[in-house]
């Protein structure tokens, strides 16, 4: 690899270097400026929502504790639920989806450049848009799931829960562009001979994750836009006083939310599956079983979502439904499991920080979705629900699952994108403290919600007994939150002076690594030819695909322009939104004005550079 | 993973530790046919899970420790699949997964069965932030403390005028949504919740509203008292009798219910505020005359026998006996209650009460603060606590 | 931008523009559609369909709906990744629109009322 | 966006643009939005409180009138990129034109209906049926009025010469976005007005 590595230094280069200043990023359609620019938002709102569980950790910590009012707690644990997933958990999945993809496939780009980077600046605004209520001291209120009528204007009277409706609109325009385009990427602009049953596992998952973000989305997108005019123009949607059922909302809401917890879930299998075979020199095991599983959890994953509904009361019969749909995702899972764990079976395993990840995914994830399990049981539910067995359950699954695979995807792709390796002892403290702190924080959860204590509460009976499984949560929280500042500490010293990386660290079978890191703006300055799952394992090939990808373009490839409009676009539509908690019709008429003519003017842009 | 096994083993101990200690809701401890249903169904999937997740642990860490790359490891055989295996391990979970669901469907219509005729009916309405008990049959409401007989089944009704809660103790069984009611045309039947089930055992059982539903959720928690079917009897009548409203008979007023019963107390008279006051305790006296014609109590509470109608709050009528204030947060003591009436915020934040110094301003409209003196609240306080 | 029409640039798709269909099928589809529509509104009306009334109009407007995807949205003619991609969707909000309606319209929605 | 695609200069995997790729990946989305409208329509027919209730009001008539005229739109729209690819600039606009009078005259009839409706009592407010009613072909008519803005655009652009054969899928695409709507008003029409 190094070899040939070595020869771009000097060949003559007709492309044009990129350039780098703030006016550079603020323009950029390049898919991997862009994912670092996702990546490093989405940390930041990690923080975010992380001062937000750690203060509530504070509260929680002592019974009959008030540190901080009702009002405030039940802002913050809003916050941080919407923060965290809308903000941190999907945005940061398509960092990875936007970093790694096209490199996965041999793409230049995405198929549609701005309508990528549109994507990033909504979420930037939405996301600043919702944390703007901080500011009003109106933070939305009324948890992360808006439950009618709670959100109705008779008992929400105040703008809290308008910044919550419209950010979320906001954002859900990003995810359903974002969708579109990973959707038309991956079917459309494979190098040749990528076949689909040759795609890396990640661009498997981002494709099924991606249907999910289309499909999904639009249901709650709408059920906002029902709540909005609820608010705004008297709708009856959700007044019971008129007819309208509060029911239905939570129906919609979770149509689209257990989608939602795919979304949030497959790329992190997505990256352990391109993870787990790399560390272990052994192509993954059951590949297309693999696949197959990922398409079915998302598929059945959309039949399911009255689980979360057991107590509402629908009625035997579709409580029976949704208890066998809900278990049935345990086998594709449970397939998924089995066969990482046959990859690495017979391996010769490597204990990157990556992997360690990885691995501890496997371990936890496990116990979350088994909590999961206990939870679809619906008469078990009706015990459960709404405790902190809950909590206990989705943080295993999203932390111990989602999160723990994308730091995983951190580390493995880090030299990649800035060509320096990650600080592996660094690394090596972050998997610890997080392991620890994790299961610290979270596994007590287990008794204090199956001894009685609801979620969503600001404070707790001593009479309870609980104190106990709060402090030790507590403690743990401290312990993680000390691993995120690790993480970061180390991303920031690495990306300044970490150890250089080559081309191909890690032994790594796919496309992406057959690059020089990091990548050219154009990333191949030809396009491979692939004839495997595996192309830089298959000795004949991957000589074959270095000579093609790691020289320098002769001639500058054809690459979109920079453009301003996403920006411009993406401001003017937050605009448009957030004046529509005027609730003046005319005023939201008027703000639909520089949305139509940014689009316009999107339009009669040229993406690409005219020169033929 | 070893540190996570180490934490869960000492967790464990923790558990073990703490199986002397009280847990007053425990959802693991059943006193009623439905807790015990599901404990039962919760037993058997505890196992099954504990099952593979050892099965999971126990091939991962063999995994780990087995297959760590050593120096001079030469390249691993590239196996890509193992039909045998998939099919294995499909069909496994799979099996089990049915060995799950048949129970739980099994349970699933046990706990969700026709009615039996002799239930007796409760109609539980959840407001913000109190619990409102309703008994058709007997003609009764109460509030925050449910009385129910022993052995008997009990069907709640659940329905709410404002935003979801939901009714949950954990002894007694799951919990059920209390969803706001909504409006059908005339002649159609509106629908509500129901929760069924039939308490074992007698005694306090804790619960708590389990549906986020505003500012103090939190607060938002009841008891459920069961009793001997006599004791339930005797309280119902009590209740219908209203003591509070009456001239008390003297220092010896009975204590218990049974003796209270044997009492033969008479029967409401019909103008109960200008009943003599008698050899009453002076302060209980004025605080009645405080709460019935001086305050504006009686617009939201109702005491019965007296003019006292009002249904936005809880319906106080024998006060005295509950153990608990303000929706299960509070010791029911005249310290406690006295705080509460001044200040009803500093416990329960946007409770729909107004306080002494203060308005109330909220969805149930707008209230006047009270504006009460020391001595009027001591007084209300000793009046709602003889209510009894 | 440039202003006069330019003969080539992705040469992929102008050969099987002819594949698209010829004006007079478009307008025998037109017609068709047409027609469908006023059966649909004469079963409206006739009393004696009232019993077969919904299962009728469901099967005719599928059809409409068919007719229209597959010749004025040439879907029949395209690369079949587009009816995975469209049908997808289509799926789907079946489905959710038919649980929808059973939940609310043919399970009894409460557990049980005495 | 009309001009993403034309840009393609890679042939792709599939032999269609992405531009019409991620427009039908688009279309698929729109599905479950308006699915999610009709859905909660459905949910809550039968559930209002006061009237005046569908039967009392809908004119299946006029309705069919302007669903008709909607259809035939559809029509024009095929025949006008049918005009495109064979150059023929001068039918291609007469028939972008017929597109758009035709959604004018079923927004046109549409909106007629709309203030009888309100003269009857039926609001955005009245009842559940109002509320989900008028959210439903409001979000509707919303569309045909995006594309009759769209189709403008590009019967301008016809005009001016900047679309012609090579640039047809601009046109094509378009199309794909009015058809689309006019499938949605082919289920709303049976959904709404004629199922009991
Ligand atoms: C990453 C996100 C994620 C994932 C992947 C999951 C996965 C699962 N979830 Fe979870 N869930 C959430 C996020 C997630 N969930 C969130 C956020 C909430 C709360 C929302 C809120 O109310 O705020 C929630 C709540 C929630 C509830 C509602 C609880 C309540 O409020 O009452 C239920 C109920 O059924 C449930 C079930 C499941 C199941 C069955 C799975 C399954 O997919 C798990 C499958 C995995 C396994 C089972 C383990 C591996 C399998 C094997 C080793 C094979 C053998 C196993 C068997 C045979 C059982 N989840
Ligand atoms: C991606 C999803 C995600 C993630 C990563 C997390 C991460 C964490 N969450 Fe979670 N959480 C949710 C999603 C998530 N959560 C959701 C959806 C809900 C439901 C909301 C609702 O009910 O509506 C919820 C609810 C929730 C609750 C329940 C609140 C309630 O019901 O009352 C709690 C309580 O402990 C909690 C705690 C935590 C903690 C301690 C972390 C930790 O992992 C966070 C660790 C990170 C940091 C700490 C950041 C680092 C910051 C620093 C290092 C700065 C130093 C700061 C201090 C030391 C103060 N969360
Ligand atoms: C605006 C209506 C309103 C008025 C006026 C009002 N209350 Fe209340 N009261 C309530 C409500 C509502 C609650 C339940 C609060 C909660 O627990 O959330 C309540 C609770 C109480 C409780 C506790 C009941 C229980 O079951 O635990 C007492 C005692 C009480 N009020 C006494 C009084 C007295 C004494 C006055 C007059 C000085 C008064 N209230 C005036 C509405 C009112
Ligand atoms: Cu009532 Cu929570
Ligand atoms: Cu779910």
């Amino acid at each position: 690899m190094s070899s040939v590595a070595t020869q771009q230094a000097d060949t003559h280069s007709g492309a044009h270097e990129e350039e780098t200043g703030l006016w550079s990023w603020i323009t950029t359609v390049d898919h991997k400026r862009i994912a670092i620019m996702y990546f490093v938002t989405a940390t930041i709102f990690f923080f975010v929502g992380g001062v937000e569980a750690m203060i509530m950790r504070f509260q929680l910590m002592n019974p009959e504790q008030s540190l901080i009012s009702a009002e405030l707690y039940n802002q913050l644990f809003t916050m941080h639920g919407t923060t965290m997933i809308f903000l941190v958990a999907m945005p940061m999945a398509v960092a990875f989806f936007n970093y790694v993809v096209p490199l996965q496939i041999g793409a230049r780009d995405v198929a549609f450049p701005r309508l990528n980077a549109l994507s990033y600046w909504i979420f930037l605004f939405g996301g600043l848009y919702l944390n703007a209520s901080w500011l009003f001291a109106a933070a939305p209120n009324a948890s992360w799931v808006g439950y009618a009528t709670l959100t109705s204007s008779q008992f929400s009277p105040g703008v809290n829960v308008d910044f919550w409706f419209i950010s979320l609109s906001i954002l859900g325009i990003a995810s359903i562009a974002g969708g579109v385009n990973f959707i038309t990427t991956i079917v459309n602009m494979r190098a040749p001979g990528m076949k689909l049953m040759r795609m890396p596992l990640f661009t498997w998952m981002t494709f099924v994750t991606s249907f999910l973000l289309i499909t999904a989305i639009p249901v709650i997108a709408v059920a906002l836009i029902f709540l909005g005019f609820d608010r705004l123009f008297g709708t009856v949607f959700f007044d019971p006083g008129m007819g309208g059922d509060p029911v239905l909302w939570q129906h919609l809401f979770w149509i689209f939310g257990h989608p939602e917890v795919y979304i949030l879930i497959l790329p992190a299998f997505g990256v352990i599956s391109d993870v787990i075979p790399t560390f272990s020199k052994k192509p993954l095991f059951g590949y297309p079983i693999v696949v197959y599983a990922g398409i079915l959890i998302g598929f059945i994953g959309w039949g399911v979502w009255s689980h979360h509904m057991f107590t509402v009361g629908l009625g035997p019969i579709a409580d029976s439904f949704f208890v066998a749909a809900t278990m049935i995702i345990a086998i594709p899972t449970g397939v998924k499991i089995f066969n990482w764990i046959a990859t690495m079976w017979g391996g010769s395993i490597r204990f990157t920080t990556a992997m360690l990840f990885s691995i501890g995914l496997l371990a936890v994830f496990t116990v979350g979705g088994l909590s999961g399990i206990m939870h679809a049981s619906a008469p078990v539910n009706l015990q459960q629900h709404d405790t902190y067995f809950v909590v206990a359950h989705f943080h295993y699954v999203i932390v111990g699952g989602a999160m723990m695979g994308l730091w995983a995807g951190l580390y493995y792709w880090f030299p990649k994108a800035s060509g320096r390796f990650l600080n592996e002892t660094l690394g090596k403290w972050h998997f610890w403290t997080t392991m620890i702190g994790f299961n610290l924080t979270f596994f007590p959860m287990h008794f204090s919600g199956m001894f009685g204590m609801p979620r969503r509460i600001y404070t707790y009976s001593a009479d309870l007994n609980v104190a106990i499984y709060n402090q030790l949560a507590t403690i743990g929280a401290v312990i993680f939150a000390i691993s995120a500042v690790i993480m970061v500490w180390n991303l920031v010293q690495s990306w300044r002076k970490g150890e250089k990386a080559p081309a191909d660290p890690w032994g790594a079978p796919h496309l992406e690594w057959s690059i020089p890191s990091p990548p050219h703006h154009y990333n191949f300055p030809e396009l491979p030819t692939v004839r495997s799952r595996e192309p830089l394992w298959n000795d004949g090939e991957r000589e074959e695909i270095l000579a093609v990808t790691m020289g320098e373009a002769t001639e500058e490839p054809h690459m979109p322009n920079p453009s301003y409009w996403p920006i411009l676009l993406a401001a003017s539509i937050t605009l448009a939104w957030a004046l529509v908690m005027t609730g003046v019709w005319w005023v939201i008429a008027l703000g639909i004005i520089p949305v139509f003519f940014c689009t316009l003017m999107w339009g009669l842009e040229p993406a690409f550079p005219e020169d033929h | 993973m070893f540190a996570l096994a180490r934490g869960g083993a000492v967790l464990l101990l923790l558990l073990l530790a703490a199986c002397g200690t009280e847990y007053p809701q425990n959802s693991l401890s059943p006193h009623s046919d439905f807790a015990e249903t599901i404990h039962q169904l919760y037993v058997s999937i505890f196992w099954w899970t504990m099952f593979i997740l050892a099965v999971v642990w126990v091939l991962l860490a063999w995994v780990v420790v087995k297959f760590r790359a050593r120096e001079g490891d030469e390249k691993p055989r590239q196996i890509r699949g193992h039909l045998g295996l998939e099919i294995g391990w499909t069909v496994g979970p799979a099996l089990i997964v049915i060995a799950i669901a048949i129970p739980t469907i099994q349970a699933v219509f046990a706990t969700q069965r026709p009615v039996s005729e002799d239930a007796m009916t409760v109609e539980v309405t959840g407001h913000r932030f109190w619990w409102e008990f309703h008994y058709p049959e007997q003609g009764i409401t109460t509030a925050n403390e449910l009385v129910l007989p022993v052995d008997r089944p009990v069907n709640l009704r659940l329905g709410s005028p404002d935003v979801i809660h939901s009714f949950w103790v954990p002894k007694l069984g799951g919990k059920r949504d209390a969803n706001p009611t909504v409006a059908v045309r005339d002649g159609e039947e509106p629908k509500y919740n129901w929760l069924f089930f039939t308490p074992q055992e007698t005694g306090y059982f804790y619960g708590q509203c389990a549906e986020f539903c505003g500012e103090s959720h939190a607060f938002m928690a009841m008891r459920v008292l069961v009793e001997t079917e006599e004791d339930f009897e005797a309280w119902a009548d009590r209740w219908r009798e209203s003591p509070g409203a009456l001239p008390p008979s003297g220092p010896e007023q009975p204590e218990d219910e049974t003796e209270l019963e044997m009492a033969g107390m008479p029967v409401q008279a019909d103008e109960p505020d200008e009943l003599e006051v008698g050899d009453e305790d002076p302060l209980v006296a004025m605080g009645r005359d405080v709460f019935l014609n001086q305050a504006t109590c009686l617009a939201c509470h109702a005491i019965e026998g007296t003019s006292a109608q009002g249904d936005r709050g809880p319906n106080l009528t024998l006060f005295g006996e509950r153990t608990t204030l303000a929706s299960g947060i509070l010791e029911n003591n005249p310290e406690n209650l006295a705080a509460w009436i001044k200040d009803p915020w500093a416990f329960k934040p946007a409770a729909a009460m107004p306080g002494v110094d203060y308005d109330m301003q909220g969805t149930a409209g707008f209230w006047p603060a009270t504006e009460l003196s020391d001595e009027q609240v001591r007084a209300v306080s000793a009046y709602l606590l003889s209510l009894k | 931008m440039s202003t006069e029409l330019q003969a080539t640039q992705s040469g992929e798709h102008s050969h099987d523009e002819e594949g698209h269909g010829s004006v007079a099928m478009y307008i025998w589809i037109g017609v068709i559609l047409a027609v469908l529509t006023f059966v649909e509104v004469a079963v409206f009306y006739i009393e004696a369909f009232e019993a077969v009334e919904v299962p009728i109009l469901v099967v005719l407007s599928t059809a409409k709906v068919i007719l229209v995807v597959m010749y004025f949205m040439h879907l029949k003619m395209e690369h079949r990744a587009l009816t995975g991609l469209f049908m997808s969707g289509v799926v789907l909000t079946v489905f959710m629109v038919c649980a929808l309606i059973i939940l609310y319209h043919f399970l009894p929605r409460f557990a049980f009322a005495p | 966006m009309a001009q993403a695609a034309a840009a393609d200069h890679h042939a792709t995997n599939t032999g269609i643009s992405n531009f019409k790729l991620g427009f039908w990946t688009f279309l698929a989305s729109e599905c479950l939005f308006f699915g999610t409208l009709i859905s909660t329509y459905m949910v809550y027919k039968g559930t209002a409180l006061v009237g005046p209730y569908p039967a009392e009001i809908f004119s299946v008539i006029t309705t069919t009138v302007s669903t008709t005229v909607l259809l035939f739109s559809s029509l024009a729209m095929v025949l006008a990129l049918d005009a495109v690819q064979k150059a023929n600039k001068k039918a291609a606009l007469w028939w972008l034109f017929a597109v758009i009078a035709m959604g004018g005259i079923f927004l046109g009839m549409e909106f007629q209906s709309y203030l009888k409706y309100i003269d009857y009592g039926l609001t955005l407010t009245s009842s559940t049926f109002g509320s989900s009613y008028y959210v439903l072909t409001g979000t509707h008519k919303v569309h045909v009025l995006f594309g009759m803005i769209w189709m403008g655009i590009l019967g301008w652009r016809i005009y001016t010469n900047r679309i012609g054969p090579p640039q047809a899928e601009q046109v094509e695409v378009a199309g794909l976005y009015w058809h689309f709507v006019d499938i949605i008003w082919i289920v709303i029409f049976t959904l709404v007005y004629l199922i009991p």
